[in-house]
C-alpha cells in the first residue's frame, strides 16, 4: 500500500508544554486507524495536525510524499476533521452540509446532501430545513459528519464522532466509515474512547499516552502511586486490598503499560507459578473483537479494570462469563514503563 | 421649550408639503452618506477582518491606532482632507472641494475607523471552533473571508449601522468640504446648524426629527434584514 | 469666605471673538471694575435668541435691524452704540465683474447682471443681513436661486475661502479680511475691490437683557460694563486695539 | 422516600414540533435516574425542564411539592446541570469551578475547587490556573463536571457526563456521583448513550422515544419499515435477508419496543416452539448489571442489535460466549407499538 | 497642504511648551468626557444588557430606536439639552447651562445609543449556553448580568471605547451647551472649531493632533487593560 502520511520527529508544544511526541510515524492509504488514550493525551491535537490546521512545532510531516508546511497552502481540502465538539455554521442543515461542495464550485448539491445525511441516519425532508440550533446533540454532531462524508474527501479524520450519539447512529457511522474506505478509497484516522466501536471499525489501533504513542492496540495503563516493598519490588494498591506488583518504576507516579496478551486468566486459584501477579477479580465485560477472532475480556479489580485478550477456543474452556470470580497472572517484569 | 414642539410640528409640516429645500437636503444627505457607507464599507471590512482574524506582530498596535481614530473630531478630517483637495492642495485638479463626492472623502475617513474596529472586534468574537471547522471544510483565502462575517453578520451589521449613524450625523465634514452650499452640498446637518446659527432653533428641531425619520427608515430596513438573516 | 468674583456673562457674534477684542477687553475691564467677562460666540440669530432666554446677561451684536426688533419685543434695555467697523466687498485680482472702486450699487448690480460666483453666509448674521440689504438698495431681487450665487451658510472665513475656490465675490468685514490676508502672508488669493462706501458701515451696540423678564441676569453687572465699554477709557481702549497693526474698530459711542 | 419531582402532563414544543409528553413522573430523594433512549427522544430537554431552565409549554411541574413557574423565581439553586456540550466560562479553570460558590458568597473556594477537582481526577497543581481554552475536550468536560459537584446540589442533572471522557475518569465520575448520593443526599438523573457506565450507576432507568417514556429499563427499540405479509402479520426485513415479525403495525414505520426479558435464548436451533420469531445471531456483548444480578447480552442479527437479559445460571447453563452462534426467540405480540 | 505640517509641529511645541490655554482644553475635555462616558455607561450598560439579553414584545422596536439614535446630530442634542437646562427651561433653575455637567448631559445623550446598541448586540452575541451555564450553575438578577457582560467583556469595551471616540470628538453639544468660554467651558474640540473659524489651520490641526494623543493614551490605557483581561 502506499504511504500516505509519514510523519519524523513531529514535537508540538502548547505554550511551551509538550503534548505531541512522535518520533516517526506511518499511515498508509485505505488504513482505518483507531486513536485512543485519556483525556489530554494528545489525540485531538494530533488530529489536528494530520488536518493541517495546525503546524507541529517541531519535525516534519509528509503527506503524499510532499514535505507539508515548508512552502505553500498546506493540501487541506484532502484532509477533513470532525472536530470533537461539533460546531455548525449558523445556517440551516442544509447549507451546512453543502458549504464544503459549494466552496468547491460542486454541482447537484442537494442529491449529495440528502445522500450524506440518510448515511448518518437523518431523513433529509424532516432535518434539511431546519435551523442549526433546532437540533439535539446527537444531531447536531450528526449533521456536522454529513458534512464531511459529503466531501467523499481522500483523509477523514473523526474525533470521538460517536460521542452523543445513539447505538443505531453509531452503526451507521460505522457503516459509513467502512463505505467511505470501500468506495472512495477514504483513509481513516479516529479518535474515540468507544473502545467496543472501535473494534469493529479499526485495522490498527495507536495507544497515546502523554503525548507519546505508547502501544499499538488497546493495552492496559496501570498508573502509581507506587510505594517499594523489601524485595525490589514495587506495588501499586488496589481499592479492595491487594496490590499490583511492579519492578524499578522510574518514579513514584510513573505509569506502565500492560500488554493484554500478557495476561492469563484462571477460573481458580492456581498454586506455584512463576508471575509475581496473582490477582482476584470479576469478569465484567467479554467483547468480540472486529476481526471475530478474539474475544476482549474486562475485569475488575475492585474497580480498577483490566484487559486481556484470549481466544473463543479459551472462553470456551474456562467457560467463563460475566459476573464469573477469575484470576488474573501476569509477571511484574510485564509491566513496561512509560 | 416651546420650539421643541413647534419644530415637530414644523418637521412633519415640511415633510408633508413636500418643502423645496428640505428635500433638496434630503436628497443630497441621502447620496452623500450613501456613497460614504459603502466606501467606508468596502475599505474597511477586510481591513477589519484582517485585523480581527489573524495573528501578526504590530497587531495590537494598530487596533489601537483604529481605536483612537473613533475620536477623530470631524473638523480635524475635514481640515486633512481640505488640505488635499483644495484648489492649492495636491488633489486640487479633481476639483473635489464643495462637492458631494469630496463630502464623501471625508464622511469615509470618519467612518472608516469604526467600520474597521467593530468589524475586527466582530471576527475577534466569533467562536474559535468556526476557524478550524471553516478550514477543515475546504475554505481558503476570501470564502474563509466571507464565511467568518457572515458568521458574524449582526455584529457586523452593527459596525455598518454604528457608522452609518455617524456619516449621517456628521457636520464638520460635510461643512468644510462640501461648504454647505444651498441647492448643492447642504445636507440635512448643514442645514441644521446653519438653522441653530441664525437662532431659529425651531427649524433644527424640525430637520432634525426629518432627519432622525430617515435613520429611522434606514435602520427599520436593516432590522427586517437582520430578522431574515436569523434563519 | 472671600466674596466670589462676580461674573458677567455676554452673548456676542463671531467677529468679535474671532478678531481678539474680546480677548483684549475682558482682563482690562476685570482690572478696572472687578468682573470677570465670560462670552459665548455665536451667530448673531442664536446670540439674540440667547438672550431671549435669559441665558445670558447681555448682548454685543452688529444687526440694528434684528436689534431694533429685538428691542421692540421687550427682551433687552439699555441698547447703546459702541463702535462700528467696515465691509468691503472682496474679490479676484482680474475682477471679471470689473467692479473695483465702483460705488455699491454698482457692483452689487454688476456681479448679478455678470452672474459671477457669489458666496452669501446665508445665516442670518450681521453679515449676511447687510448683504440682503446691499441688494435691495441696489435693486436687484436677492438672487436665492442662481447658480451663481452661492450660499454657505458658514463663518467668514470659511465663505472666503468658498469664494477664492470660485473665483468669486463676497462681503466680509474688515476684521476677517485682515486675518484672512495674513493667513496668505499678505498675497491672499482675494482682494478689496469695493470699500469706504456709507452703505458698508457696519454698527456693533450693546444691549442688556430685561431684568423684568429675566429675574436671575446680572444686570447690574451689564450695567458696569455698557457704562465702561461706552466711557473714554473704553472708547479710547477700541481706538487702540489692532491687529496685524490696522485699527479694526472705531468707537463711535452716544 | 420523599418525592422530589412531581410531573404531570408534561408537554414540550419547539416551533409548534412535540418533542417531549411526559403524562406522569415521579422521581424520589436519592434516586439515581438514568435516560436513555436514542438522538432527539428528548433527554437534554426533559433534564432542561429538571433543572428548570425551560419552562415546559403545557402541564405542570412540582418540585418539593410547590409547584414551579406559576409564581416567583423557580429554585434553579437547588438543581445544577451539566449541559451536554459542556461551555466553559472565559476564566480560568479554578475560578470557573468557583464561580457557583462565589455567587453563593461561600468560603473557602480554593479548598473545595481543589477537592472539586481530584474528585473528577484533574491534580489541581496542573489544571487550576490553566485558561478554559488550554484543556483538551474530556478535560473540559470534567471541568464542568467539578463547577458542578463542588456545589454540592440537592439534584445533580447530567447531559452524557462520560461522552469525551476516557475510561479511568468515568469510573472516577461513577464514584463522586454515588458519594455525593450517599453523603449529601443528592438525587440525581443523568442522560446518557453509555449503558455499560449506567448500567453501574442507575438504581432505575427510563427510555425515552420520540419524546415519551417507552419504557422502563433499557428495552429494545425495533422501527420499520414493516411490510405486510399474507397472513395478518407483517415483517421488517433485517440485513441479512432474516425478517422480524409483528402484528397490526399503526404505520409502516412505527416503531416497536420489545422487553429484554420477552427474549429467549437458544443455543441450538429450536424445533416446534410458539414464538413466531426465531433468528438466528451471534453474541457481541455480554455485561453484567450493577446489581450483579442478571447478564445483559447483546446478540448481532446481521448488524441489527438486540439486547436480552438473563440471569448468570442461564449463561452457565448455556455456556454461551461472544462470538458464539445463538437464536433469539419472542412471539410477534412480543412487540408492543409505541 | 503647509499647514499640515506646521499645525504638526505646532502641535507638538503647544505640548511641550505647556500653553495655558491648550492644557485648559486638555484638562476640561477630560473631566467632561469623564463625566459622559461613565454615565452613558452606567446607565447604556444596563439598558443594552436588557435589550440583548431578554425577549419581550417590542424589543426589536426599541433596539431599532436605539440604532436610529446612533444618527442623531449633536447639534439637535444641543438643541434638545438646551430647550431644558436654559433659564427658561423647565431644568433652568439648576443652572446647568455653560457649564460642563451641562455639557455632560448632552454628550451622554449622544453616547447613550452607542452603548445602549453595541452593548444589546455584545450580549445577543454571547453564546446560547452561556445564559443556561449561567442560570444552572445560579447565577441571578445582577450576577447574571454582570458575569454575561464579563463573558462579552471585550465586545463592551470595544462599544465604550466606540462611545468614548463619539463623546471626546463631538463639537456640536459642547458648542451650544457649553457656549465655548475660555478657560471655562472651552474643551479641545471647541477650540478646533474656534481655530477653523478663524481660519486659523494650522492651529485646528495643532489641537486635532494633541487630541489624538489624547485619544491614544486612554486607547492604549484600554487595550493593555484588555490584554490582561484575556487571561
Ligand atoms: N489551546 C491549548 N492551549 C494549551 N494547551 C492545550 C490546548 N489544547 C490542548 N491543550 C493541552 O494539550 C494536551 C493534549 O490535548 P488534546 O486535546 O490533544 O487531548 P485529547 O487526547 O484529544 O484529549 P480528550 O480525550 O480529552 O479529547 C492536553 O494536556 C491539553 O490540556
Ligand atoms: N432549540 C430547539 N429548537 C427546535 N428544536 C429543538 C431544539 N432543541 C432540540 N430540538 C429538537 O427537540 C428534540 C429533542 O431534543 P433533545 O436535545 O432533548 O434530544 P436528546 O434526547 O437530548 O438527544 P441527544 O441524544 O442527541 O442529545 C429533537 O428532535 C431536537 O431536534
Ligand atoms: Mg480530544
Ligand atoms: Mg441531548
Amino acid at each position: 500500500m502506499k504511504v500516505l502520511y509519514e510523519l519524523s520527529g513531529i514535537k508540538h508544544r502548547y505554550n511551551g508544554r509538550l503534548v505531541l511526541d512522535i518520533p516517526r510515524l506511518v499511515i498508509e492509504e485505505g488504513d482505518i486507524v483507531g486513536l485512543i488514550g485519556p483525556n489530554g493525551s494528545g489525540k485531538s491535537t494530533l488530529l489536528r495536525i494530520l488536518a493541517f490546521l495546525e503546524a507541529p512545532s517541531e519535525g516534519t510531516l509528509h503527506f503524499k510524499g510532499m514535505p507539508v508546511g515548508s512552502e505553500g497552502e498546506p493540501p487541506r481540502r484532502d484532509a477533513t476533521l470532525l472536530l470533537q465538539d461539533s460546531f455548525l455554521l449558523k445556517r440551516s442543515v442544509f447549507d451546512n452540509v453543502i458549504y464544503g461542495l459549494k466552496i468547491r464550485k460542486e454541482k447537484s448539491l442537494r442529491k449529495k446532501a440528502f445522500e450524506a445525511l440518510k448515511m448518518v441516519g437523518l431523513p433529509p425532508e424532516e432535518f434539511a430545513h431546519r435551523p442549526w440550533y433546532a437540533l439535539s446533540g446527537g444531531e447536531a454532531q450528526r449533521v456536522a459528519l454529513a458534512a464531511r462524508l459529503v466531501l467523499r474527501p481522500k483523509v477523514l479524520l473523526l474525533d470521538e464522532p460517536t460521542a452523543n450519539v445513539d447505538e443505531a447512529s453509531a452503526i451507521l457511522i460505522k457503516e459509513a466509515v467502512l463505505r467511505a474506505v470501500k468506495e472512495w478509497k477514504t483513509t481513516v484516522v479516529v479518535a474515540t474512547h468507544d473502545l467496543l466501536w472501535l473494534y469493529e471499525v479499526a485495522k490498527s489501533v495507536l495507544n497515546l499516552y502523554q503525548g507519546r504513542i505508547a502501544a499499538q492496540g488497546t493495552s492496559n495503563l496501570i498508573s502509581g502511586p507506587w510505594r517499594p516493598l523489601n524485595d525490589g519490588l514495587w506495588e501499586r494498591a488496589l481499592p479492595d486490598g491487594q496490590g499490583i506488583l511492579a519492578v524499578s518504576p522510574p518514579s513514584e507516579t510513573a505509569t506502565a503499560i500492560l500488554d493484554p496478551s500478557d495476561i492469563v486468566i484462571a477460573t481458580s486459584p492456581p498454586a506455584k507459578v512463576s508471575a509475581q501477579n496473582i490477582l482476584s477479580g470479576r469478569v465484567t465485560q467479554m467483547l468480540l473483537d472486529n476481526s471475530g477472532e478474539r474475544v476482549a475480556v474486562a475485569i475488575s479489580l475492585g474497580g480498577v479494570s483490566l484487559r486481556s485478550t484470549i481466544t473463543p477456543k479459551a472462553v470456551k474452556e474456562l467457560s467463563i462469563q460475566p459476573g464469573q470470580r477469575v484470576w488474573v497472572l501476569f509477571k511484574a517484569t510485564a509491566l513496561r514503563w512509560l | 421649550m416651546d420650539y421643541i414642539l413647534e419644530g415637530l410640528i414644523n418637521g412633519i409640516v415640511l415633510l408633508v408639503s413636500g418643502d423645496e429645500e428640505t428635500y433638496s437636503a434630503i436628497s443630497t444627505t441621502l447620496k452623500v452618506s450613501t456613497m460614504s457607507i459603502i466606501a467606508s464599507l468596502i475599505i474597511g471590512i477586510p481591513i477589519g477582518f484582517v485585523l480581527g482574524y489573524f495573528d501578526f506582530p504590530g497587531k495590537r498596535t494598530l487596533r489601537t491606532i483604529s481605536d483612537t481614530l473613533l475620536a477623530i473630531p470631524t473638523v480635524v478630517v475635514g481640515l486633512l482632507v481640505y488640505a488635499f483637495i483644495s484648489r492649492r492642495g495636491p488633489l486640487g485638479s479633481l476639483g473635489l472641494l464643495f462637492t458631494l463626492p469630496g463630502i464623501a472623502v471625508g464622511q469615509t475617513i470618519l467612518a472608516l475607523p469604526i467600520v474597521v474596529s467593530l468589524t475586527a472586534g466582530a471576527v475577534e468574537g466569533l467562536d474559535r471552533q468556526l476557524k478550524l471547522t471553516l478550514l477543515t471544510l475546504g475554505a481558503r483565502g476570501r470564502q474563509l473571508a466571507i464565511s467568518s462575517l457572515w458568521e458574524g453578520r449582526y455584529a457586523v451589521l452593527l459596525a455598518a449601522a454604528t457608522a452609518y449613524g455617524r456619516v449621517i450625523s456628521e457636520v464638520g465634514a460635510s461643512m468644510m468640504l462640501g461648504g454647505n452650499i444651498k441647492w448643492y452640498t447642504r445636507t440635512m446637518t448643514t442645514a441644521i446648524s446653519l438653522e441653530t446659527a441664525k437662532g431659529e432653533f425651531d427649524m433644527g428641531i424640525a430637520l432634525g426629527l426629518v432627519l432622525m425619520l430617515l435613520a429611522f427608515a434606514v435602520n427599520a430596513a436593516l432590522s427586517a434584514f437582520k430578522k431574515r438573516a436569523a434563519q | 469666605a472671600a466674596a466670589e468674583t462676580p461674573v458677567l456673562r455676554m452673548a456676542t457674534t463671531t467677529s468679535t471673538d474671532n478678531t481678539g477684542l474680546l480677548d483684549y477687553l475682558a482682563p482690562l475691564f476685570k482690572q478696572d471694575t472687578g468682573i470677570e467677562l465670560q462670552w459665548v460666540a455665536v451667530g448673531t440669530g442664536n446670540a439674540l435668541a440667547l438672550g431671549r432666554n435669559c441665558d445670558v446677561d447681555m448682548l454685543f451684536v452688529h444687526d440694528p435691524e434684528s436689534e431694533e426688533e429685538y428691542m421692540k419685543g421687550g427682551y433687552g434695555v439699555d441698547r447703546k452704540q459702541v463702535m462700528y467697523n467696515d465691509f468691503v466687498i472682496i474679490g479676484p485680482e482680474d475682477d471679471p465683474a470689473g467692479i473695483k472702486d465702483k460705488s455699491v450699487k454698482e457692483a452689487m448690480s454688476a456681479i448679478a447682471s455678470k452672474k459671477i460666483p457669489f458666496t452669501s453666509r446665508g445665516d442670518k448674521s450681521g453679515t449676511h443681513m447687510k448683504e440682503l440689504s446691499l441688494w435691495k438698495a441696489a435693486g436687484v431681487p436677492v438672487p436665492e436661486k442662481e447658480q451663481w450665487y452661492i450660499q454657505t451658510g458658514q463663518g467668514m472665513i470659511q465663505t472666503i475661502n468658498i469664494a477664492a475656490e470660485h473665483s468669486g465675490y463676497t462681503l466680509t468685514d474688515r476684521g476677517t479680511f485682515i486675518k484672512y490676508e495674513d493667513n496668505y502672508k499678505g498675497n491672499p488669493p482675494l482682494v478689496i475691490l469695493v470699500e469706504g462706501d456709507e452703505a458698508l458701515l457696519n454698527q456693533y451696540s450693546v444691549i442688556a437683557v430685561n431684568p423684568e423678564r429675566c429675574k436671575e441676569v446680572h444686570y447690574d453687572l451689564a450695567t458696569k460694563f455698557i457704562e465702561w465699554v461706552t466711557s473714554p477709557r473704553g472708547q479710547q481702549l477700541i481706538a487702540d486695539f489692532k491687529l496685524l497693526g490696522k485699527q479694526l474698530f472705531f468707537p463711535n459711542a452716544k
